[in-house]
């Protein structure tokens, strides 16, 4: 492997950099600032098996180190996606991860269907979404979320990537259930839940009153599920969750992900993902990792992968 | 000139007004390629400034410089206004739609509050194009009101109205909205743009409207500022019901949303 | 009741600002700073039946606005309680809330029962520690929490505070085991698990590796645990979090919290809850609140108690 | 003078040797009361600075200022070091416990790196005082090497180690204490202070190790900047087998701490 390659779940990635979904849109909005064939991978915005409107009302709220989002996962569909989105987005020869959003295990099925006719490279399944049957959020339940897996698992021989939710008493159980039913590999970490008080109305400024906490402030958050899932089970894992940096990206690495992720920095800065990349072999010899795969795990004081070829 | 994010010095500071700041910054690129209707985010570079870009509108620019006119709100803004000759901010940019083109002939622009410095250096724009350009300025009051000076040079028209009376026309801005086939282009709270979607309902000429939202990126990708669309075209990426103030707009043709 | 007065699970309270429990001491450092009975109440750093060490090794590490802690509740234990910082803490007429810390349900009772003799005003029970017995951490198992409450329900007439760990789905099973086993009122929230990697070693920088987060990070996480608790269940609670200015403290008290307390903003700023205290009728006047009693719950768009006076 | 928390302007800024700033601020009140062996909390008023206030010994002061001497190595020091002149930061203190007086006669002071500017002010009491002052100073190479011309002057004797042998005596500095009844200080890394620790084991004559710890209020409230005591006096306030270097320290007799 090249000093920038890694592999999560089988999905073999250049650099070990991509963006999060619900971040990038379905990378339009990027193609004017910078080759996307730079990144590492990108994971699309959550696709569902019909059109999502998404949350009507205040949809951001700020905070310190953080934003909170409820954009309701507002996205043109599956038909759209396919017709339109992967088309374009295909030509660039990145890797791209459809994030999958469904109010029912079919609503996951079938859109892991398609796009595994579609030969898209991984599919990453959003699970902090309610069940519509019984209310239940399948990220917060293990019987639901294994269940879950293990269907979509049938239908597809991509690389299975479960995104699991922060908003638990800790990653192990789910990411055991995950992992048991199929999963190839682990995102940590989504949005953790939180709200806003308007400085100006005394209201709840998000329109869905509750939203999800990105950015800074949730990366030690992140970084702990990181570790913990990294440090137990045998399981590839993107770390995602405040990362900005060069700097930020070694450290999940460090803690054990195979791969990271750049979500809301992209908001402060289009360009933070492509200068992660750029920057990144500096920062692994400013530290003497010949390689990612040296650095990945490094934390624990071991090295997970051989040194720096493989 | 496409998008890009550069620190900028600040070199110059007025105040117009209780809590009204003009704040000019030296950025030749930037200035070089905004259009009228376009904005940018900022980012004061100052201890403890928000995490997120605020989005503002551009007021007037010269060849090296460019400024915004804003009122004080919340965080972001006081952040902007304690900013002083000689600080720098980050600037991205430009960003959004330039205001749509007119039909042939007159032109009205509507402006409320702080919806009127945007408007400013579309008046010149359409001036040179030799447009008659009428403009009508509300506000709460009179201390409240802003670009009176600047825009009585280029208007051949000047009307303004104040909610409590203590200047022009006593009542909303929008009851001073002419009878003509002049385009009209409204900025300002969301009670004036309503009055105006409300009156242009079935008119022949085209009026547009340049929305506010709450933006986490102001490019597109985090589909947090929109506005339900009256009329959604997926095909256009519309997705679902909903378009983004930010690329869509944030001017819109103003039986395109609802408000 | 005057402007600022309040009340929480019976306790009654001349301002609705206490400081939380682990970053005020037991006073001392800060008797010579400001008189401590301008504090609406003082919870004071966990108690333990014996003296706990606490952890070895590097126990704080700084994030984005942020910082966490593994202490390890340290303490000289009940005995030393009782016999040195009481009597002298007592002195000033401020209310006392007791944190208390166990790896049994006997330590805990244990505790609440000197306590409640000593005539300490209420008791905080900190039920973020795990069980010795089986490893579980009280506040993350309905059933243990349960057991918990109800045993030291019984060996106390005082206002029983149950602060609630926010590591978990959400608060309402917690909130509502704690209730229907006998808690007065709520804290929330406790600090949340994370990590962090130090940019120089390479290593966790906390000698327990995971550790507690507090500080504006983790404000709108507790802001909504406050107003999930608030809107839900008819039980008091005192809200904590990342607050540290009169702004602040307003937001909790319109979730819904009856009280709040200042935490890790002690740390900047020693003198940041008198302030609160001494800028709050300014803030509460700045948005039409007659008194304390006003705000609580008004983001709601109700006013759960009755307007200036009562 | 008790506890106080300013925000207090940057008078001066030195290099002292790559990484290595000098920050001189106008705090007249911190000036006149803090005292050899304390410290302040600083908190860099500048974009991005970290949550926490970061420790730090002062070097020197006159009437009306004050100064830290710190080597970059993080972002608390590298926000303090891209301060200049005009700049403000907040400033708590004074911080800890003076340290303590010497037995009669001659003391030496050893200092090794960024372990050497709380010695200085130090030296120059001791000296009024009449005591003669032996300096060792260490670092690891000549290049890093701080505070060799200011304390010429005042020491009877200085000597130098460096770990390279680009200058002075090549070894660690603790192979330079001396063989008398000397009250020994030592400030320095942790390595240097051990051997310190070591060496006066079974020594008459007193010997103090002044520390360093993460910190995050500084003045005893949060338990975060422990250290083992050899015996913890719990009715002191010692709480369990740990004393808290803020408060208890930053210095202590030798044999009072496991390090
Ligand atoms: C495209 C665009 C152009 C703009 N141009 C200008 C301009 O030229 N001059 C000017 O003064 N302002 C302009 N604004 C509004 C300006 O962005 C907000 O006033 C600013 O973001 C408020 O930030 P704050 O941190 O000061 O307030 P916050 O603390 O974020 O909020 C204070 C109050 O303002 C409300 N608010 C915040 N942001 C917005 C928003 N974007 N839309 C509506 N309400 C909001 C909040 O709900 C809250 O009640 C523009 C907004 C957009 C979207
Ligand atoms: C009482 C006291 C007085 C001090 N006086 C001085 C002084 O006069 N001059 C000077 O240069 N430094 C002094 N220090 C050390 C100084 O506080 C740290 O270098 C500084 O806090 C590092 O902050 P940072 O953000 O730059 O580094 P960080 O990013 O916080 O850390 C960078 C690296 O330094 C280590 N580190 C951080 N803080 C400490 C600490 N407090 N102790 C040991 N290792 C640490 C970290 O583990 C990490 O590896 C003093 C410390 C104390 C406790
Ligand atoms: C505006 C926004 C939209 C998001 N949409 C999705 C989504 O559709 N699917 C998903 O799995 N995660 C979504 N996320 C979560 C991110 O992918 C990421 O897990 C999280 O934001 C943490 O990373 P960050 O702190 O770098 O942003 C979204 C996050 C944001 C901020
Ligand atoms: C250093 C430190 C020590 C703490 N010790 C305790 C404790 O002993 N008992 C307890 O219930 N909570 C403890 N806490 C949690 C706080 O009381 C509070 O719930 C939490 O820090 C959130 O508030 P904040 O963000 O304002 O700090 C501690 C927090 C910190 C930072
Ligand atoms: S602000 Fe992000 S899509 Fe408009
Ligand atoms: S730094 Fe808080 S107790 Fe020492």
């Amino acid at each position: 492997m090249s000093q920038l390659a890694t592999r999560v779940g089988g999905l073999q990635l250049k650099n070990p950099v991509l963006v999060a979904s619900g971040t990038f849109g379905y990378g339009r909005e990027f193609a004017p600032l910078f080759d996307l064939s730079r990144l590492g991978g990108i994971m699309v915005k959550g696709v569902s098996l019909e059109p999502w409107s998404g949350n009507p009302g205040v949809r951001l709220a700020e905070t310190d180190s953080g934003l909170l989002n409820a954009i309701g996962l507002q996205n043109p569909g599956l038909r759209h996606f396919l017709d339109e989105d992967w088309p374009w987005l295909r030509q660039f020869g990145t890797p791209v991860v459809v994030n999958m959003v469904g109010h029912s295990v079919e609503e996951y099925v079938a859109v892991a269907q398609a796009v595994s006719d579609a030969g898209v490279a991984a599919i990453e399944l959003n699970v902090s979404c309610p069940n519509i049957e019984d209310g239940l959020v399948f990220g917060t339940d293990q019987t639901a979320l294994a269940g879950l897996v293990a269907s979509v698992r049938r239908v597809t021989a991509l690389p299975l990537i479960v995104k699991l939710s922060p908003n638990t008493t800790g990653p192990l159980p789910y990411a055991r259930a995950a992992v048991e039913a199929g999963a190839d590999a682990l995102s940590l970490i989504n949005t953790v839940l939180g709200m806003a008080i308007d400085s100006v109305s005394r209201r709840p400024v998000l329109g869905n009153v509750t939203g999800g906490l990105s950015g800074p402030a949730i990366r030690p958050i992140a970084l702990r599920y990181v570790w913990e899932v990294a440090s137990t089970l045998a399981v590839d894992v993107i770390g995602m969750g405040g990362i900005a940096s060069a700097q930020d990206g070694l450290t999940f690495l460090e803690a054990g992900a195979a791969a990271v992720a750049v979500g809301s920095a992209l908001f402060r800065d289009p360009w933070a993902a492509v200068r992660l990349v750029d920057e990144l072999p500096a920062e692994l010899a400013g530290f003497g990792y010949p390689s990612v795969q040296a650095a990945i795990g490094a934390a624990r004081g071991e090295r997970r992968r051989g040194g720096g070829s493989a | 000139m496409s998008l890009g994010r550069w620190s900028v010095p600040v070199v110059g500071r007025t105040a117009h007004g209780p809590g009204v700041v003009e704040l000019e910054v030296e950025a030749p690129a930037l200035a070089a390629s905004i259009r009228p209707g376009q904005f940018v985010m900022l980012f004061p570079e100052t201890p403890g400034a928000p995490y997120l870009g605020r989005p503002m509108s551009y007021f007037r620019r010269s060849e090296e410089t460019m400024s915004v006119l804003f009122r004080v709100v919340g965080a972001g803004t006081r952040h902007l206004a304690a900013l002083v000759r000689g600080d720098r901010l980050s600037a991205l940019g430009p960003l959004g739609q330039p205001f749509p083109d007119p039909e042939p002939g007159e032109v009205c622009l509507v402006g409320g509050g702080v919806g009127v410095p945007p408007l400013y250096d579309w008046a010149r724009t359409l001036r040179e194009q030799g447009h008659g350009v009428t403009v009508l300025l509300g506000a709460r009051s009179a201390d409240q009101l802003l670009g009176e000076a600047a825009f009585s040079p280029i208007a051949a028209q000047l009307l303004v109205a104040t909610d409590d009376g203590s200047r022009g026309h006593h009542g909303p801005v929008t009851s001073l909205l002419p009878a003509s086939t002049a385009t009209v282009y409204a900025c300002g709270p969301s009670a004036m743009l309503k009055a105006v979607q409300e009156w242009a309902r079935g008119r022949a000429a085209p009026a547009y409207l340049t929305l506010e939202a709450r933006m986490a990126c102001g490019f597109g990708a985090c589909l947090g500022c929109t506005v339900a669309a009256a009329n959604p075209d997926p095909a256009k990426g519309d997705y679902g019901r909903y378009v983004r103030v930010c690329t869509d707009g944030p001017t819109f043709a103003a039986g395109a949303v609802l408000l």
